[in-house]
């Protein structure tokens, strides 16, 4: 019976979209920097699964090219946020996000 | 001699030029020599003007002569002329006349003052401004002199300005005066937008043609009426007179009697035609106001203990009579009365100031008294002022003032009775003055240590360049009368001099029961001002009677104290209002637009918290309302 | 079959990408002599950036007079444009760099650190940003959006030992990622509402077909989704938040480079995006721009009201001027009229202007680049009294005032509104310019008309002074000719339409 | 079969997702994050994008979530966060409405235009369809060729990306100590 | 007709242009002069100073000859100087006078140099004469253009140089009132600025090209009714502000009382007739249906100005703030008599343009006098100066009598020119108005009486009297006042051409008529000229 029911598209697109929300709301709540970082990479891979979902729908290849690119990206930007995290995090241990506020008015 | 008619104010011009510049230099005494010199050449011109237009006929009685082109845009066209017509030379002649007696005296008045060759300098440039006014061609130009005659009158009345009463008195003489020129103006602007100049033979053409709606006449006419009681001083403007003899007593024989105050009179009478061609209730409410002017001022009279005071509310009585003329349509009886008036006020205004000054600026009545015998001269000559005032034949008063009352009786008899009741008191309370200065106990002696800064205890007769002043218009306030005796018709030679200005106007009362019995109006005038002068002495010199000096009299009916505690109170507070308005709520809301935008970015700022998870959430927030119109756009 | 299946790659013109193999090269040679050549001087690195910046102007300039001649099309398989839009944008870039490295060279040497890599972001940096002015492809470009925000992350965080510096450059990654999520999930759904992800592609396939109710839904939110990442990049209110911090905390002279290359990318980004792409969907997108654009004028020139700090202050002040730009950008999407051609001339005179105000910021601020409070520049007038004036022309430049550049930028972009009809965006920016202007009159208060509080003598470097010298000279020189540069302006031109 | 494949896919993303925004070990919320990570990869499995499912795997399981849980071991930073409570006034209710509206929007946007997705991509090349490599040699023709820019641009990328770890790695000479 | 006069510009600018640019030349000798002041050494002061009279004077004395070799009795624009600007907006330097704007040019060159000359800033006078000169090259400027934009910016740019005059050589509240002024009248000029170009793009309809060229759009431009009142307002505004017209007044007392004496001369003298200007030049030649309609609005509001502003004159404590306010008022009568549309009216506006800037100005001049010797502006801590100084207090009083509108004296004659205009088309608005007489009267001689009468307290007792330089200057001032007051024919038959040609231009483009001057019966008779 379940069986006979086959996962849409849009199953996947909402899907990816749930998931881009709840990234959404990690970045948010999250204090440490890095697990906000990882948020972020939730809200990536949602777009990610957005794109395969749609190549497929389009039979366009260049929707996965795209996600492979996003992959790319995300590798240099978690080199680079961790980069400047680490700078952070080594003069300021366990500093949250809260705790970075010098600036602001 | 009639193109040489601009030499009459010029020579004045030239003494105030000349004052000006070398004033200090030339000092005292010099530069009231010059003055005086400057009014007098003024008057042998204004003679010989006088008898160019005598020689010629009544139709050619006219000339303008023109300086130059002053306020030319569009249509309009006004040029600085004189006008030299009889009316014009009328009235420059006893301008002059009198304002060259009244220079002379006070070069004797004003010795000592360190401010002397100012004060001739002051003078001079009335002489000439009052000039400008009665020769001017048209309105603008009289109103040149108007406003000039205003400014000199300040400057005169507050010429001790170190004295905050003179000083007040000044700005309040200007600021009242002001209220009238306004009138003026609209009278101005109203003839120019119904006939399209401001030339008095313009604007009396149109109003004698015909021309002029009556709705406009009578526009003009009332306009004109608001500035001449402005600067005539009438109800309810006149309250800047009295406070005007602040100003040394030569000022307020020659302007403030003699001279400006009249110039009211000369301007309606100038307008006369259009005063004609107005509504017939305008002439009413003129010579009401007249009227009323007259008795208010007589009353307040009655009870005034500074001899200035009651001379001046003696001639803001005058004046009311001579706009109860006008109202009337007696305008020759009008100026009539004007020259008379300006012959014995000035004189009586000169006898005051030669009292006060040798009472050493006492002004008080009541610190007088027997003053005859000290300074027999200024007695005697006073004695033909009050005489001529009361209206005793055959002073000049009399005639003028009995052809006034005559066709106020012919137009509403119950303005005459005003007329009478007035001329009563006037007899009543000028005999009380000259008794109270002349006559009785000298009640100086008890005072006399008041004075003592002055050295000398005891009033002395005055100088003869103020006593020869005294005499001449002595002489001329006994004889006065004769310019228009009421005798036969060629007997009033005022009336067929000024037979070109005001023939379509003047009432004709002729066939009248007034004029019928003309005789024993006359007489009842006369019986009126003895009956005045009997109840005076009953009261002050035989002391049959109590005084009626009641305090509210005294106060002039308190109409000039309610003014000015509205002024202080009321006025002041809406003033003040206004300008806590501009302050607070024009203002107030410009600044606070500024002090909200500060307000603003402080709290807005609030929401810069520094912590990057708030930044996510304001971000994502932005970004909900965005992608929801998005959504609704692609939805609905 | 696998022979048979061989690439054929698209032709590379080379020529047309001449800038970013410049910037490329520059890069790697910086690295590698920095590195090799252990005497390699300091200025070294500065001279290789600036001739590098001055090369590409030049190649530029001569693709510039290339395409009065050619049209402009698109190359590599459909990536970038070449275009007249690109060229003008490509060279305000390097002339960003180039002034950025003038005082990054000044700041290094004060505060006696080496800094290749600094340079070196500089440059990776603009081709970020050349590549976003030039992508015809939403992935190109966001790729090279990313390597223009990767850069600045680095360059902002870049010295450590400030703890503002470090905080800004975490703010900065931390919400930058996150707004690049949003940017790209939009790529996403505007791909899947069109099917392509090329620029031109996507104009053409959304104009093919009018727009169905209840099935754009999913282009419209990718739309969103699209601006929202752009409106962050260009500080449009409410997505400004991070600026102000990131200007402070950021070096000085990275902060007037991403003020001024940083907001030229991202504006010529959007500028392409939704006048070329989406221009078939202009109806939808133009209300929001219009909304954002007068949220940003009062945000920023309200906001800066209070603050107490200057480069603060200059932080806010570039917030309202990214209003103005979107005024010219909405001016732009009624689809005729100059907006385009005004947005990209404000771009370059405040791109002139910021990196002038900046320079002075970084002569007073001290060894540490930390004194940039408004008490600082008391008395200005009376210490240096030709700086403090070059300050005012600059300042009154940015409130508007004429015979400056900055009149000439305001005035261009309210007249593409107005031409369009847009006078409620454009009364509205004006009277915001008016509240924006009490900012710089409390600075130019502080110079002329208060008192110094100290008196340590200033020095300026030369290549601030540099800097300082040409910004004043060329805010003058187009506020009075502004022929010279609207002459350039008014060619802008996006290719192939 | 595929319901199955979807639902437990489905399951471990949004579990994976929620314990990285719910554990309060930044240790534990990695480790979620690979949960996540994994479902995504099975998800492209079933899209046919197996390059990408190794991809994903490799790159981002492997490598990237491995990068993070050393930086936690490095700096020493794996002490939990409390996330009962919440310093931020009316973060949280805020937070949940962005977080919810965005996807709420989103859903409801890929719902009312589910039919609309367009059709008219380039196609996947059918004569390479049955193909074992298929996938991969799609993607690097498009890769190389159409894509070959933004390819190159990666490099870029990742220079900055080595500039920066450079950069960020870099000695200081600290300027306090010395005061 | 309108190309042939158009043709006629061009051939006259050619003309002109062979010979000597001179408009230019009077904005580009200040700028320059500026420059040079500004590079100067301050080593040697007394050079600075006297290269900025130079200047000033030379500006001065070019004004004075464009006033001689102006062509009297023609209404066209004179010494038309046309050369392309920016070209890409179609924006040209394109400057010409007429009858209206001759004397304003004429009241800048000359007041200019006499405030160099007879005010001294006390400190820092390099960049003080700087300013003023680059004050007095953006006056000039704004009213020489004859192109929206060139307009425009010179209009705005004077705030620059003001604001620092204001800031830096002002009194004790000098920032707070320089920040007011350069924000309240740059908030006016944001509508302008956006008129502007709207007014230049729907103009572009009928031209057929886009320019900012105020003749042309003048001539042959016609906007859709609404559309060219909200064009008109967005200018009056900006013009408004500047005026200032009531209730966008309260920023004027504050610049006029923190300013330093010379700025207050210039602020009133020539600073707010940019606004009247404005009214005459860009609202009634530019949207003559729109100013018809705007008429009543703007007659109230100047009326109300008149009385308003003399109330609040009346009430001040600050005898700067009481002349300050008293320029609210005066503004008023020629905000009246620009919106009457009379031949008088507009010839009386244009002429009290010019008396407001000498009078005020004069009497700016003398409250600095007062405040250099006694170091206060407050009424109260002044009194009887008259007694100490006498000439002094009659100079005050010349020019306090010139302001108070006393026949024979400047004020005056436009004063009665504006009300006499008025009166014929605005009938009951001039009534009104004609009260503010009475109120100038009131505020004038109250302040008068207290600063001047009196016995003078031990402060006031030692105040010295003029000083020869002082003395010269005011009797400069006191010589146009007394001139132009009994002699203003030259003056009107410059300005009535201009101020003609306006009022068929207004009448050709709107439902407005100005009334057809009356002839009286017995005109001819009466004016013989003696015998």
């Amino acid at each position: 019976m379940l069986s006979t029911i086959a996962p849409t598209n849009t199953w996947y697109l909402v899907l990816a979209a749930v998931l881009f929300g709840i990234g959404t709301l990690g970045v948010m709540v999250r204090r440490n920097p890095l697990v906000m970082f990882m948020c972020i990479e939730l809200m990536l891979n949602a777009v990610n699964l957005t794109f395969v979902t749609l190549a497929t729908a389009m039979s366009d290849i260049n929707g996965q090219v795209v996600v492979f690119f996003v992959m790319v990206v995300a590798a240099a930007e978690v080199v680079v946020g961790l980069g400047i995290i680490v700078s952070i995090m080594r003069r300021r241990t366990a500093a949250t996000a809260d705790d970075l506020s010098a600036l602001k008015g | 001699m009639l193109n040489l008619v601009w030499l009459i104010p010029a020579f004045p011009l030239a003494g105030f030029l000349l004052n000006t510049l070398f004033g200090r230099k030339l000092s005292e005494p010099k530069s009231g020599v010059l003055a005086t010199l400057m009014t007098a050449a003024s008057f042998v011109v204004t003679v010989g003007v006088y008898f160019d237009l005598l020689s010629r006929t009544t139709e050619e009685r006219h000339s303008v002569f023109t300086l130059f082109s002053w306020l030319p845009v569009g249509s309009l066209k006004v040029d600085m002329a004189l006008l030299a017509d009889p009316l014009s030379i009328t009235m420059a002649l006893f301008i002059t006349g009198i304002g060259s007696l009244i220079h002379l005296y006070a070069i004797g008045y004003m010795h000592g003052d360190p401010k002397f060759p100012k004060f001739f300098m002051y003078l001079n440039l009335f002489v000439f401004s009052m000039l400008m006014l009665v020769l001017g061609e048209n309105l603008l130009v009289t109103f040149l002199g108007w406003e000039g005659v205003g400014a000199c009158s300040y400057f005169l009345i507050s010429f001790w300005h170190t004295r905050d009463s003179a000083a007040t008195a000044g700005k309040k003489a200007f600021v009242t005066n002001r209220v009238g020129d306004w009138g003026m103006m609209t009278a101005m602007f109203l003839a120019f937008s119904s006939v399209g100049t401001l030339s008095y033979a313009g604007i009396n053409a149109a109003a004698s043609s015909n021309h002029l709606a009556a709705v406009t006449a009578t526009g003009i006419a009332m306009m004109l009426f608001v500035g001449a009681c402005g600067k005539s001083a009438q109800l309810p403007l006149y309250l800047w007179l009295p406070d005007a003899m602040e100003g040394p007593t030569p000022v307020s024989a020659l302007i403030h009697a003699a001279t400006m105050v009249t110039s009211g009179v000369f301007l309606l009478t100038r307008m006369s035609p259009v005063l004609h061609a107005a509504y017939p209730w305008s002439g009413t409410v003129i010579a009401s106001v007249g009227a009323a002017t007259a008795l208010f001022a007589a009353t307040v009279a009655v009870a005034q203990t500074d001899i200035k005071k009651v001379l001046a509310y003696s001639t803001v009585s005058q004046l009311g009579f001579m706009f109860l003329a006008i109202g009337s349509g007696a305008y020759v009886a009008a100026i009539f009365h004007m020259i008379t008036h300006a012959f014995f006020k000035a004189l009586l205004f000169l006898g005051s100031g030669s009292v006060i000054h040798g009472m050493h600026h006492e002004q008080d009545m009541r610190k007088m008294g027997a003053l005859r015998k000290v300074m027999p001269i200024t007695g005697f000559t006073f004695i033909i002022g009050w005489l001529a005032i009361a209206g005793v034949p055959p002073f000049a008063g009399f005639w003028s003032k009995d052809e006034i009352l005559l066709f106020a009786f012919a137009n509403n008899r119950f303005l005459w009775l005003v007329g009478v009741v007035t001329a009563l008191l006037t007899a009543y309370y000028m005999t009380r003055q000259v008794i109270m200065v002349f006559y009785g106990e000298a009640r100086w002696n008890d005072h006399a240590e008041d004075h003592g800064a002055h050295g000398d205890h005891t009033p002395h007769e005055s100088p003869w360049m103020m006593v020869t002043p005294l005499v001449v218009l002595a002489g001329l306030a006994i004889v006065g009368g004769a310019m228009q005796l009421p005798f036969t018709h060629s007997t009033k030679f005022l009336e067929h001099w000024l037979e070109p200005i005001v023939h379509h106007s003047e009432r004709d009362i002729a066939g009248t029961w007034a004029d019928n019995n003309k005789w024993l109006l006359l007489v009842f005038a006369v019986v009126i001002a003895s009956a005045g002068i009997a109840a005076s002495i009953a009261v002050y010199a035989k002391g049959k009677a109590r005084a009626i000096e009641p305090q509210i009299l005294a106060d002039g009916w308190r109409y000039d104290s309610t003014i000015s505690t509205f002024m202080g109170g009321p006025g002041r507070k809406a003033f003040d209002g206004i300008s806590a308005f501009d302050a607070k709520i024009v203002d107030g809301a410009v600044v606070g637009v500024g002090h909200e935008v500060r307000a603003l970015s402080g709290i807005l700022r609030k929401a810069q918290t520094g912590l990057v998870r708030s930044y996510a959430v304001i971000i994502g927030l932005g970004a909900v309302v965005m992608l929801a119109w998005f959504l609704l756009r692609g939805v609905l | 079959m696998l022979l048979a299946a061989s690439l054929n790659g698209p032709d590379i013109p080379w020529s047309h990408i001449l800038p970013l193999l410049i910037f490329l090269g520059a890069t790697c040679a910086l690295l590698l002599l920095g590195s090799l050549i252990p005497s390699w001087p300091r200025v070294g690195n500065a001279v290789v950036t600036i001739s590098a910046s001055v090369a590409a102007i030049v190649a530029s300039v001569v693709k510039w007079n290339y395409l009065h001649w050619h049209k402009g099309d698109t190359y590599i398989a459909d990536a970038i444009a070449v275009d007249r839009f690109a060229v003008f944008a490509t060279i305000v870039i390097s002339l960003a760099v180039v002034g950025a490295s003038l005082l990054m060279s000044a700041y290094l040497s004060r505060t006696d650190s080496e800094g290749p890599e600094l340079y070196a972001l500089f440059m990776t940096a603009a081709i970020g940003a050349i590549v976003m002015v030039s992508a015809n492809d939403l992935v190109v470009l966001f790729l090279g959006l990313e390597t223009l925000s990767l850069s600045l992350y680095l360059l902002a965080a870049s010295n450590r030992r400030r703890e503002e510096s470090q905080e800004a450059g975490l703010k900065y990654f931390v919400l930058g990622g996150f707004a690049s999520a949003f940017f790209l999930y939009g790529i996403a759904l505007v791909y899947g509402g069109s099917g392509k992800t090329s620029i031109s592609t996507i104009h053409d396939s959304l104009a093919a077909y009018v727009s169905i109710h209840k099935t754009d839904a999913m282009l419209l939110v990718g739309i969103g989704l699209l601006m929202i990442g752009l409106a962050f990049k260009v500080s449009a209110a409410p997505f400004q938040v991070w600026t102000p911090d990131v200007y402070e905390g950021a070096p000085t002279p990275v902060t007037a480079f991403m003020a001024s290359a940083g907001k030229v990318a991202a504006f010529a980004a959007m500028l392409r995006i939704l006048t070329v792409a989406l221009a078939s969907r202009a109806d939808d997108w133009r209300p929001v721009v219009w909304a954002l654009a007068i949220l940003t004028v009062f945000v920023g020139s309200t906001m800066a009201v209070v603050q107490t700090n200057v480069k603060r202050m200059l932080s806010y002040s570039s917030i309202s001027h990214a209003g103005f730009i979107l005024v010219g950008v909405e001016a732009a999407g009624h689809m005729k009229g100059n907006g385009l051609n005004s947005s990209m001339a404000y771009l370059a005179i405040y791109t002139v202007l910021v990196l002038g105000s900046f320079a002075i910021v970084l002569a007073l601020s001290g060894v540490d680049d930390s004194e940039t409070s408004l008490d600082d520049f008391k008395g200005l007038a009376k210490r240096r009294p030709a700086l403090a004036l070059a300050f005012s022309v600059l300042l009154f430049a940015q409130a508007g005032v004429p015979f400056t550049a900055g009149f000439v930028a305001k005035f261009g972009v309210i007249k593409s509104a107005v031409e369009v009809n847009s006078y409620a965006i454009a009364i509205a920016a004006m009277v915001a310019a008016v509240i924006g202007a009490y900012l710089y009159l409390r600075i130019v208060v502080s110079m002329w008309m208060e008192e110094p509080t100290s008196n340590n003598e200033i020095v300026i470097a030369r290549p601030v002074r540099y800097v300082i010298a040409l910004s004043v000279a060329a805010t003058l020189l187009v506020g009075i000719f502004p022929d010279l540069l609207l002459n350039a302006a008014e060619l802008v031109r996006f290719a192939p339409k | 079969m595929e319901l199955v494949v979807f639902v437990l896919a489905a399951a471990m993303v949004l579990v994976g997702a929620i314990g990285v925004i719910t554990r309060s070990n930044p240790v534990h919320a990695a480790l979620s994050l690979v949960l996540t990570l994994f479902g995504i990869a099975v998800m492209f499995v079933s899209h046919e994008a197996h390059f990408l499912a190794a991809v994903q795997v490799i790159v981002y399981a492997g490598a990237i979530v491995v990068l993070f849980l050393f930086v936690i071991m490095l700096l020493g930073v794996d002490r939990s966060e409390d996330i009962s409570i919440e310093p931020i006034t009316a973060q949280r209710p805020l937070a949940a409405i962005v977080g919810l509206g965005v996807s709420g929007i989103v859903i409801a946007a890929l719902v009312s235009s589910r039919s609309a997705i367009s059709t008219s991509g380039d196609g996947i090349d059918a004569s390479t369809v049955d193909a074992a490599d298929a996938n991969i040699r799609q993607l690097a023709r498009s890769i190389f060729s159409n894509n070959v820019f933004a390819f190159e641009i990666t490099s870029v990328l990742l220079i900055v990306a080595v500039i920066g770890t450079v950069l960020m790695a870099r000695r200081i000479k600290l300027r306090e100590a010395g005061k | 007709m309108h190309v042939s006069t158009l043709i006629a510009n061009e051939t006259a600018a050619a003309a002109t242009h062979a010979t000597f640019p001179i408009l230019s030349a009077l904005i580009l000798v200040p700028i320059l002069g500026a420059a040079l002041v500004a590079v100067m050494s301050n080593r040697r002061p007394e050079w600075v100073k006297l290269t900025a009279t130079l200047f000033a004077v030379a500006t001065g004395g070019m004004s004075i000859w464009l006033l001689a070799s102006f062509k009297s009795h023609e209404a066209g624009f004179q010494f038309v100087s046309q050369h392309d600007w920016i070209s890409a907006w179609g924006i040209s330097w394109h400057l010409g006078i007429d009858g209206i704007s001759l004397f304003l040019v004429v009241l800048t060159g000359i007041l200019f140099p006499l405030v160099i000359l007879g005010v001294d800033p006390h400190h820092d006078e390099k960049p003080y004469l700087a300013w003023l000169l680059l004050l007095e090259a953006g006056v000039m400027g704004s009213f020489l253009s004859l192109d929206l934009f060139l307009f425009f910016i010179f209009f705005e740019i004077v705030l620059v140089p003001m604001y620092f005059l204001i800031g830096g050589w002002g009194y004790d509240k000098r920032i707070y009132a320089a920040t007011k002024f350069f924000l309240y009248t740059m908030f006016g000029s944001a509508f302008m600025l956006v008129g502007i170009i709207a007014t230049a793009a729907l103009a572009r309809h009928d031209i057929g090209y886009f320019t900012f060229d105020l003749v042309k759009i003048a001539e042959n431009a016609s906007f859709a009714t609404n559309t060219a009142r909200w064009l008109f307002l967005s200018f009056a505004i900006a013009f408004a502000v500047k005026v200032p017209l009531f209730p966008l007044h309260t920023w004027l007392p504050d610049a006029h009382t923190q300013a330093p004496t010379g700025g207050s001369v210039i602020l009133a003298g020539v600073l707010l007739k940019m606004g009247t200007y404005g009214f005459l030049r860009f609202g009634l030649y530019l949207f003559p249906a729109a100013a018809v309609w705007a008429k009543p609005a703007f007659l109230t509001l100047a009326t109300i100005g008149i009385i308003y502003g003399a109330i609040a004159a009346t009430m001040q404590t600050d005898l700067k703030r009481l002349v300050a306010y008293s320029s609210v008022a005066h503004l008023g009568f020629i905000v009246l008599g620009t919106f009457a549309i009379t031949s008088q009216a507009l010839s009386g506006s244009v002429m009290q343009m010019v008396n407001h800037g000498i009078s005020t100005g004069a009497l700016f001049l003398m409250v600095g006098m007062i405040y250099e010797r006694r170091h206060t502006r407050a009424i109260a801590e002044l009194k009887g100066i008259q007694a100490v100084a006498p000439i002094f207090a009659a100079a005050f009083m010349v020019v306090m009598l010139s302001s108070i509108g006393v026949p024979g004296l400047n004020g005056f004659a436009g004063e009665f020119l504006i009300l006499i205009g008025s009166f014929q088309t605005a009938r009951w608005w001039t009534v009104v108005a004609a009260t503010g007489v009475i109120l100038a009267a009131l505020y004038l001689l109250w302040a008068y009486q207290r600063v001047f009468h009196g016995e003078p307290d031990e402060a006031n007792s030692s105040f010295p009297e003029l000083k020869a330089r002082e003395g010269i200057l005011l009797l400069v001032f006191i010589a146009i006042i007394g001139f132009t007051g009994l002699y203003p024919k030259p003056m009107l038959s410059r300005i009535e051409p201009s101020v003609n040609k306006l009022i068929t231009h207004v009448e050709e483009h709107s439902t407005f008529k100005a009334p057809v001057g009356k002839t009286a019966p017995t005109e001819t008779t009466t004016h013989e000229g003696g015998e």
